[in-house]
């Protein structure tokens, strides 16, 4: 059996999904899933011209690490791909990855199930949409721990 | 005590920097260093932001330590 | 808001899962989700050589149009692909892809879900399993209908 | 009336057939045409087989049509 890998992914390039689903398929794991992220446009009744995906890297990068301790700790999986982009993203383009091998496909499907729900509350990101009437701070979700 | 503080998104254009590097005399919280610097710069508004120390998300009564990297953010909107 | 579209895929040719992604994209869905059931080495503690899939291929695709349309009554849905490989497999290899866009990350996670359980129970394929031992039927699952 | 009859996987390989197309005096069921079949085909054994009528899975209790064609398969293993 191989050694179950992280492999997290932080980037203002492309997301290489073939890339991750590649990485991640293994004759010993029989299941492979994946959820991505679009940027959505018309989001709200307008068309979007782009998102600006703010980040602080260091930290995605460490609350990848607790995303994957906690599905592991739940979920028995093989190898696990986290992939978050940063930067200028027109719509359509993909902005969040998680492709997880495993076993047993509910294993793998609720990894991305979890994993998309716990990056939307984990992983320090802001999004600034650009539309032709107006520029905004995305309203966030303040749920990983208590405010100011 | 010298610790670094960094702000994202609208509340580094609000406090107009992304990175601070600050002695402080005493053990503070992280709320109390809110405080403090919401009074250094006019405009910075720190309630409802999310604090994390070294990477991790922390209470603001969290105390700060020698060295600590403070993080003030808003409420996230990855995915 | 483009109509949402069902691609039915049964081929002996390596499947497209890329392609497949690309096709469900759409700017006006922000989630893709995907599932893909690869040959699993070792199965049962033997190395498996290759599989065989035997499938009755018009019938899989009048059951994946009985199973999209199961899909689309239960949740929102953009395009939806449904793909089965027939022929030789070895390990490793992609014998099944299920790839839903919608907007909502749970119903394209859910088609996936509900999708492969759907799959086992309704597509009309058999695996012929062969190892360096035997070869062997793998046992089938009957509650598609009545057996005789 | 006539009906074509297809055999997969296993039961390709017991009827030593995929495909027979036959004549029939008057309206059977699945199961008559399942237990006529077992009559002709020395190995041939359907019991615990699924049917399925023009690519839907019928109750073996299903009465055929001129021009069906009535397919007989182990339980499905596919994925």
């Amino acid at each position: 059996m191989p050694e179950p890998k992280n492999i997290f992914v932080v980037s203002s390039e492309v997301l290489d999904i073939t890339g991750y689903m590649t990485e991640v398929t293994d004759p010993a794991y029989g299941a492979v899933a994946s959820f991505v992220g679009t940027v959505r446009s018309p989001n709200l009744g307008e068309d979007v011209l782009y998102i600006d995906y703010e980040g602080y890297e260091a930290m995605i990068k460490t609350q990848m690490q607790v995303m994957a301790d906690e599905l592991r700790a739940r979920l028995e999986l093989g190898h696990l791909v986290l992939a978050h982009r940063l930067g200028r993203l027109a719509p359509g383009e993909a902005s969040i990855a998680i492709v997880a091998s495993s076993k047993h496909r509910k294993d793998a499907l609720l990894a991305c199930q979890t994993g998309i729900d716990r990056a939307k509350d984990l992983l320090p990101v802001w999004k600034y949409e650009v539309n032709p009437k107006s520029k905004t701070w995305v309203k966030g979700n303040s749920s990983a721990s208590t405010p100011l | 005590m010298t610790v670094q503080v960094l702000f994202f998104a609208s509340l580094r254009e609000a406090a107009n920097t992304r990175e601070l590097h600050l002695s402080l005399d005493s053990p503070v919280s992280a709320r109390a260093l809110a405080n403090q610097l919401e009074n250094e710069h006019v405009g910075l508004e720190l309630r409802g932001a999310l604090c994390a120390i070294n990477e991790h998300y922390v209470h603001p009564d969290t105390l700060l330590s020698e060295g600590d990297t403070v993080a003030f953010f808003p409420p996230v909107s990855g995915g």
